[in-house]
């Protein structure tokens, strides 16, 4: 291991080494390596079929990896846990499709979405702290919904489903944060505002913002992650990988 | 005398002495009118009656043959009136064509009550076949040939020998020729010479059938104290000769588990087969699937009460004829079941459970209501009776050897369709992507019910199929309902492949484990097999894999 | 608020279902008497059971036609258990309790009858139960018109070891898994010990209900019968299985010459469903055939055909049992000049009743009959033969005297008895 | 007024629902009244209950019950089992032992250890599975410990492998099918095909008595009433409202770092152990316990009777239980040759106009109407925090 690898798995919260997932034969991830420092806000682009969406799902215990090795701050090996452990441990994941509970509250999507024990025997018995339902009403300040708490979160348009999913999310209180395509079917001004509240939220977490719309990626002004076929193409500012004519023969070049 | 001790068949025995003493006596009994001799079938109890049909089949009168054919049949009636001998034959179930049995002379129509029939049973029976058997051992057709030998196989005895030497030097059909070497055997088995008896044991060691193990094994009986065979010698051999049968039949018992396993898997695929695309395909988990087997199988009686009514000389093929009309029968009432009720239920598959569940009830009971609870017969043509039975002891039943073709030609012609026609097609585009099928302006309703209608048409020619080894009864389908589930799912649901790789699988494990576990055991084993299989793969011998699979 | 809405639902709900439940009792004004028919007209049994439905309206329609009883019409109730045994103890306490009937007439299997006997006890209802069955079994509320084991299992063995029947010296015991089968089995296997025949010589086999693949069963009985000496097969195999075992046997090419099978759970119409053809020379033995030449039986098989408009449908044993208990019921009743049980019952010993197959059926105290019992061979034309029969007639027994531990028990309902299972007289 | 569970702890008794205050009304009205009517009014009144009318609706509480587990796992976490006639069953048949071991030498042989079927089958012991029955608590032990135990054990393999929806349905009914044929096989010493039968009495009271049977009704609503008060306090506690997020969107609770095979687990077993209950509840009222019980149509029509309840509201599946069980019992008798024609028709009508069941459809229209009297007041419907099923809801 040299110097720098081992420094980068101290540092980092995500380190992503070597990663190949294959199905009969067809390599969705190929040798993919990256990192991710705690912090930090990451935009991961790519074309259709990249692997982006195989990429989070080793990454939050979906999918086993053929081979490679995932660590979660240092020391961590992700590739042995199941979603539920994974989930546990800080790292949560948003849906390319907003997926909430949808005859539940708003309230109650927050409030199962919670930090807290997870266990039968305590959700049984469980009731709400003074803590937690101000945790809960600054939730809903945060994603904008608190005048539709008690309303079951299918009939919410899907720009709020949205970000009721970011908001339950954050009500887990991630160290991680994989967004799949979070500004996805949302207005102008919606995707305006999802990009603001991202930025709010960066530096406490650290997130993985996997997006089509080169607009909303532009408007984060992050590091970007260019993947091809199932590996890394290139990574950097937008401007620079706008520039990489490896990119561009990818994205124009077909 | 000796031969006594060797004869093992009790009832047969006296038969036998009976055309030898006979025989014997043709000369002297000359004179014997054979109108008394026929008179004497209808007298006495079963002991007269087996000494009658020896004493007629001796005097080796042409007439004697028809006689007794008929008494075999049960068509040799005593008028109640006047007590002659008549031969009948069925006008309808209440009226009868008489005719003098003697003479042949035509005595009109009478009433079935106006007769008695002359009562035979399996020991009647066996001696007329044999008396028959010897009679038509040269016969020009060899299938009546064939049944002449078998009888005497069946009742060995010294008195055939000639007439046996003389039917293998001019028997012309291999086969027959080794049926006839073994009967020979079989009657030296009772020669009064020791070395016969020792070749003939030693001919007949070298043939595997249960048939042969068990004239040899009846060489080793011991009855009250008495052995059947009286050298020690020839008993030696015997069971030599058995133990080697044994050991073939050992090895050859592997192979019979085997095809019978994959019989049973036949029969499994062709009960599941329809529902690999109704469940399979479509996603209806469709209940009423048995029904619809059901109502092949009522369609296939149906064919045939025509057949027995219009064209009963053409019963051969009423089966053909059942297979289209099965199909139609069972797709439209599929097409109309989609239309009525499952096309408001796609997206909620546990409701179609629901929904077909009552359908199922009301189909058995609308059967019940117009063909009765009972069971219905449903006819095996000639040509799907009977077996091969191999010189190893296996029998390959010929419906079963026709219902693994079958099912096979099901299997490959159902795959044709999907593959390489435009309902096909289209059927995979809906299924894979319905809105964007609808949006290339594939009829999707159409196709729906016109898969739905492939599926039930399926079901109902595996019940065509299942009518063959089945009761045609209302409850057949429920009796096949959760079988054809459990090989749909553990085949892999949307595969074809998947569900004969399950059907077979399924089948052949059940036959090989049913001759240790018992066939209750072997089924339980099956079923908890099969919920550990799922467990370890949760979609299937043969899932889908990719993408496809997460919608 | 929101309470009061669903509240109101729910009531409305709840009290439609109370109403409705406690509204069930309909009770007819007209003086009739009512006979309770139990017999399952849907489900797997339905396709036994509903002939037997039908046999009853016709005797009691008949009856109707001759002046009723006690100069008051029978009025049917026909109930539908549908092959679901709670289900039939649910239907007899309803048809007791509720309906009142005078008598019952009902039950098929085994399991059905042993569900509602409770019921009958408790309420001290009347059964006539019509089917062939295990005895072992003796109750004050019911009379057993079918056979007993001794009525059917052993005059067809004796049969079969007799010259006549082929002198069998080994036997295959195949057989549903149920109780009839066992108890048939375990006396068969006493009897035929006590007859000289080891138990290396038997051979015993037992399927699920509904057993539809009987290759190996079949091959494995060819195999047991190759060794040599004569073999014959006991088949007490429910039902639904005996199609495909029969057509099994006949492609496997079993004849009857070579391995008779005797059956005591095929009748006329299991053979129905069946093309006979291949087995012609099998057996069966039955208290009644369709084919007997008698006169009573003549005019039964009319009646029938023309109650049912169908000359094709067959008659058989079970409704012959039903007949002769029907008409020494309404004897009974006549006699005892009320439908109340326990003067019914009293009526009911040594009642007599002409049997179709000609001669009288007695009933014992011990609520068995003696009946003749016959042995048929199944025809091509899918009746039997019979070709042989008792010279009288043979008593029920309700306790084989061939197991051990119910050798010693007597069923005796009158005095000094009065028990179903005693080993000494109770007064 | 609370708003809901959400908000803190509420007691169990203001978690309950109107159709829920309205089944407890009347199962403490019917547990004491009808005993009441059955013993104490004389026969002439119109008021009596006959006896065999409590029997019946004994048996239709046992079915409720049953229904009622059935519902906590389909209704509440979208685990469709067509094997919950096994759990039934089985505790069924752990009544039954305990029955059978009461008879003594009261059987037809006289024999004090051995039920008669084992003196039949020439047993000479008791196989050691008997053991322990002959004790009261023993047997109501098992009554809930082998339903239990046995959903544990497939559960766990089910759930852990992720096995769900339809696969999942199937391989329960080829669990209750494998024990279906195994308790019909006379060696297993659970009686064969005629089950357990002819019992005496329960903890010393004839069981032909009315008292006897009044004492079983009132049991079996006490059970019921207790059932439905547990399932509800699960499905409106938290748990509750994970197992709806679980049938809703099972990968979304994973990724939130619920385990959600613990839950489906906990209220698969729960559920097991409720149906467990009511088979033993069922066994003395009807008088026979055997494997017929275990066939899968049996567990499909429990399905059947939930779904026309109205899935996903407790109360509902019990009122579904005794609907459809009186509607067997009264046109079995009424139209036996048309019975089923009505039953199979009631499924097909349910599925296809009523797809929440009757009580869902109650509420749906109660919904609008309320809607169209008070426009704009959108305060959450129903107490529990639970919407009913979505329609096509299931997988």
């Amino acid at each position: 291991m040299t110097t720098s690898t081992r420094d980068k798995l101290s540092t980092s919260i995500l380190y992503v080494n070597a990663v190949t997932v294959s199905f009969d034969g067809f390599k969705a991830l190929n040798d993919l390596s990256f990192t991710i420092d705690p912090g930090e806000m990451r935009a991961v682009i790519g074309p259709n079929g990249a692997g982006k969406t195989t990429m989070m799902d080793v990454v939050t215990g979906k999918t086993r990896p053929t081979s490679g090795d995932i660590l979660f701050n240092g020391r961590v090996d992700l590739t042995r846990l199941d979603e539920a452990s994974i989930a546990r441990l800080g790292i949560g994941r948003k849906f390319q499709r907003p997926t909430v509970f949808e005859n539940h509250t708003v309230l109650d999507n927050l409030e199962l979405a919670l930090a807290g024990s997870r266990t039968v025997k305590h959700s049984l018995f469980a009731r709400l702290s003074g803590e937690a339902r101000d945790r809960l009403d600054e939730l809903l300040t945060i994603i904008a919904l608190t005048d539709r708490r008690h309303q079951r979160a299918g009939a919410l348009s899907h720009g709020e489903k949205q970000w009721l999913e970011i908001g339950m999310l954050l009500a887990q209180d991630p160290d991680l944060l994989f967004l799949d395509e979070p500004a996805a079917g949302m207005t102008d001004a919606e995707t305006e505002q999802t990009a603001e509240l991202l930025k709010g939220i960066a530096g406490r977490h650290s997130i993985v913002v996997v997006e089509h719309d080169m607009a909303f990626v532009r408007s984060l002004g992050v590091r970007v992650t260019v993947l091809h076929e199932g590996a890394v193409l290139a990574e950097g500012s937008m401007d620079a990988v706008q520039q990489n004519p490896r990119v561009i023969d990818v994205y124009l070049g077909r | 005398m000796a031969v006594f001790q060797s004869l093992r068949y009790t009832t047969v025995s006296s038969v036998v002495l009976m055309i030898w003493l006979g025989m014997a006596a043709v000369t002297a009994a000359a004179a014997q009118d054979l109108a008394d001799r026929v008179a004497a079938l209808a007298e006495g109890g079963f002991n007269d009656k087996v000494t009658a049909v020896g004493a007629l089949a001796a005097t080796g009168d042409d007439r004697a043959a028809p006689v007794l054919e008929a008494m075999l049949e049960g068509l040799l009636f005593t008028q109640r009136e006047g007590g002659s001998i008549v031969i009948g034959e069925h006008l309808s179930r209440r009226e009868l064509r008489l005719a003098d049995a003697v003479t042949g002379a035509d005595l009109g129509t009478a009433g079935s009550r106006s007769v008695r029939k002359i009562r035979i049973n399996n020991r009647v029976r066996a001696a007329i076949r044999s008396a028959l058997g010897g009679l038509k051992l040269m016969h020009p057709d060899p299938a009546e040939r064939r049944a002449a030998a078998a009888a005497v196989l069946n009742a060995p005895d010294l008195s055939f020998l000639p007439t046996l030497d003389t039917a293998i030097d001019r028997e012309t059909e291999p086969d027959l020729k080794t049926l006839l070497g073994k009967a020979r055997a079989a009657v030296l088995l009772s020669s009064e010479t020791v070395a016969d008896r020792l070749e003939a044991v030693r001919y007949l060691g070298t043939y595997t059938d249960p048939e042969v193990r068990g004239l040899l094994g009846g060489l080793l009986v011991e009855r009250g104290g008495r052995q059947a065979e009286p050298d020690d010698a020839v008993r030696a051999a015997a069971a030599e000769a058995i133990a080697d049968i044994d050991r073939r039949l050992q090895q050859w018992a592997i192979v019979g588990n085997i095809y019978q396993g994959i019989s049973l898997g036949s029969v499994l695929l062709l009960a599941a087969i329809g529902l690999a695309i109704t469940f399979g395909v479509m996603g209806v988990i469709n209940m009423a699937h048995g029904e619809m087997v059901m109502l092949g199988a009522y369609a296939t009686f149906v064919t045939q009460e025509l057949f027995r009514a219009y064209w009963p000389g053409y019963f051969g093929w009423s089966l053909a004829v059942a297979i289209p009309f099965a199909f139609l029968v069972t797709a439209l009432v599929g097409m109309a079941i989609e239309r009525g009720i499952i096309r408001f239920l796609y997206g909620r598959p546990l409701e179609t459970l629901l929904a077909t569940w009552g359908l199922s009830l009301i189909l058995q009971q609308a059967v019940r209501t117009i063909f009765g609870p009972t069971n219905r017969e449903v006819g095996t043509p000639d040509w799907m009776q009977g077996a091969i039975e191999t010189t190893a002891g296996l029998t390959l039943t010929y419906n079963r050897l026709y219902i693994i073709l079958f099912s096979l030609i099901v299997l490959f012609a159902l795959m044709l369709v999907l593959r390489h026609t435009a309902l096909g097609l289209q059927m995979r585009a809906v299924t894979q992507n319905r809105p964007m099928a609808a949006g290339m302006g594939i009829p999707t309703g159409r196709v729906d019910m016109l898969t739905f209608g492939l599926g039930s048409g399926i079901a109902g020619i595996g019940g065509v199929a299942l009518s063959q080894i089945d009761n045609v009864s209302p409850n057949l389908g429920q009796s096949y309902i959760v079988d054809s589930f459990m090989v749909v799912v553990f085949g892999g649901v949307g595969n074809l492949w998947g569900t004969l790789a399950g059907a077979m699988s399924l089948g052949v494990i059940n036959k090989l484990l049913e001759p240790y576990a018992g066939a209750v055991l072997a089924k339980i084993l099956v079923l908890v097999a099969i919920i550990l299989f799922i467990q370890k793969r949760p979609r299937g011998l043969f899932a889908l894999k990719g993408r496809a699979v997460e919608a | 608020m929101k309470g009061l809405r669903a509240l109101r639902q729910s009531t409305l709900a709840f009290t439609a279902a109370t109403v409705i439940g406690a509204g069930v009792p309909a009770i007819s004004a007209a003086e009739t008497i009512k006979v309770g028919i139990l017999h399952s007209l849907s489900g797997t049994m339905a396709i036994s059971e509903t002939t037997l439905k039908d046999v009853m309206l016709m005797l009691i329609e008949r009856q109707n036609e001759a002046g009723g009883l006690l100069g008051m019409p029978l009025e049917p109730v026909v109930v539908d258990p549908a092959s679901d045994w709670p289900l039939f103890a649910e239907k007899a306490r309803e048809l007791i309790s509720q309906e009142e009937v005078a008598v019952v007439f009902g039950c098929w299997t085994s399991v059905s009858r042993k569900s509602v006997l409770p019921v009958f006890e408790e309420l001290n209802g009347l059964l006539f139960y019509p089917v062939q069955y295990e005895g072992e079994e003796s109750s004050r509320n019911v009379f057993y018109t079918g056979a007993a084991p001794n009525q059917q299992a052993i005059p067809a063995v004796e049969y079969l070891m007799s010259e006549d029947g082929g002198g069998a010296e080994r036997f295959v015991l195949l057989g549903t898994d149920y109780v009839y089968p066992r108890t048939t089995n375990k006396i068969l296997r006493a009897f035929l010990n006590a007859n000289g025949v080891g138990d290396e010589d038997i051979f015993e086999n037992y399927t699920p209900f509904g057993h539809s693949d009987w290759q190996t069963i079949v091959a494995e009985v060819k195999d047991f019968a190759s060794q040599g000496k004569r073999t014959a097969v006991v088949s007490t195999i429910n039902g639904d299985a005996n199609v495909p075992f029969y057509k099994e046997l006949a492609n496997q090419g079993v004849s009857a010459d070579d391995l008779p099978v005797v059956a005591f759970s095929v009748g006329e119409e299991e053979l129905a469903g069946l093309d006979t053809e291949p087995l012609v020379g099998h057996l069966a033995a039955w208290n009644y055939f369709m084919s007997v030449d008698s006169d009573e039986n003549f005019d039964f098989i009319d009646a029938w055909h023309a109650f049912i408009g169908d000359e094709n449908r067959v008659t058989n044993d079970p409704m012959e049992a039903h007949y002769i208990g029907f008409t020494m019921w309404a004897q009974a009743v006549q006699q005892a000049g009320t439908t109340d049980v326990d003067a019914v019952r009293q009526a009911m010993y040594r009642q007599s009743a002409p049997n179709l197959t000609g001669g009288t059926a007695v009933m014992n105290t011990n609520h068995h009959l003696s009946k003749p019992v016959l042995i048929g061979e199944i025809q091509a034309d899918g009746q039997f033969e019979t070709v042989w029969e008792t010279d009288g007639l043979v008593v029920g027994d309700a306790w084989s005297d061939y197991i051990p531990e119910s050798a010693k028990l007597t069923a005796d309902w009158t005095y000094p008895w009065v028990c179903g299972n005693c080993e000494e007289p109770r007064f | 007024m609370a708003t809901g569970s959400s908000s803190g702890y509420t007691p169990l008794l203001l978690r309950i629902d109107a159709g829920g205050w309205v089944l407890l009304l009347v199962l403490i009205a019917a547990g004491i009244g009808v005993p009441y009517a059955n013993q104490m009014l004389p026969q002439e009144s119109p008021w009596h209950v006959p006896t065999w009318l409590v029997a019946l609706l004994g048996k239709y509480l046992c079915f409720a019950l049953l229904a009622l587990s059935v519902d906590l796992v389909w209704g509440f976490c979208g685990i469709l089992s067509l094997g919950h006639g096994a759990f039934f069953a089985l505790g069924g048949y752990a009544m039954g032992m305990h029955l059978m071991r009461q008879i003594g030498d009261r059987g037809v042989y006289g024999n004090p250890d051995l039920p008669d079927f084992m003196v039949f089958l020439n047993w000479d012991s008791l196989p050691w599975y008997w053991y322990g029955f002959d004790q009261f608590w023993f047997a109501m032990l098992m009554v809930m410990l082998v339903p239990g135990m046995l959903a544990f054990v497939f559960g766990w393999f089910a759930f852990r492998s992720r096995v769900t929806g339809v696969y999942l349905s199937i391989i329960t009914q080829a669990m209750t099918y494998a024990l279906l044929l195994a308790f019909f096989r006379n060696d297993m010493g659970f009686g064969g095909n005629n089950g357990l039968t002819d019992f005496k009495d329960i903890l010393g009271f004839s069981l032909q008595a009315d008292a006897t049977r009044c004492a079983l009704f009132a049991a079996s609503a006490v059970a019921l009433g207790v059932g439905y008060l547990l399932c509800r306090f699960i499905v409106t506690s938290k748990a509750g409202r994970v197992l709806v997020a679980v049938r809703d969107a099972e990968s979304r609770t994973r990724f939130l770092g619920y385990r959600v095979e613990h839950y489906k687990l906990f209220v698969f077993t729960v559920s097991a152990v409720l149906a467990g209950i009511a088979g033993a509840l069922y066994v003395p009222q009807v008088g026979i316990i055997n494997p017929g019980e275990f066939s899968p149509a049996n567990s499909i029509e429990i399905v059947v009777w939930v779904a026309v309840g109205g899935r996903g509201t407790l109360y509902g599946a019990a009122l579904g239980g005794v609907l459809v069980n009186y509607g067997k019992t009264y046109f079995t008798a009424a139209m036996p040759e048309l019975w089923l024609f009505l039953l199979g028709g009631l499924f097909i009508a349910v599925t296809l106009l009523l797809p929440r069941g009757i009580v869902g459809t109650l509420q749906l229209w109660g919904g609008v109407l309320r809607r169209r009297f008070s426009s704009g007041d959108r305060k959450r419907g129903s107490h529990g925090a639970v919407a009913p099923a979505p329609a096509g809801g299931g997988e």
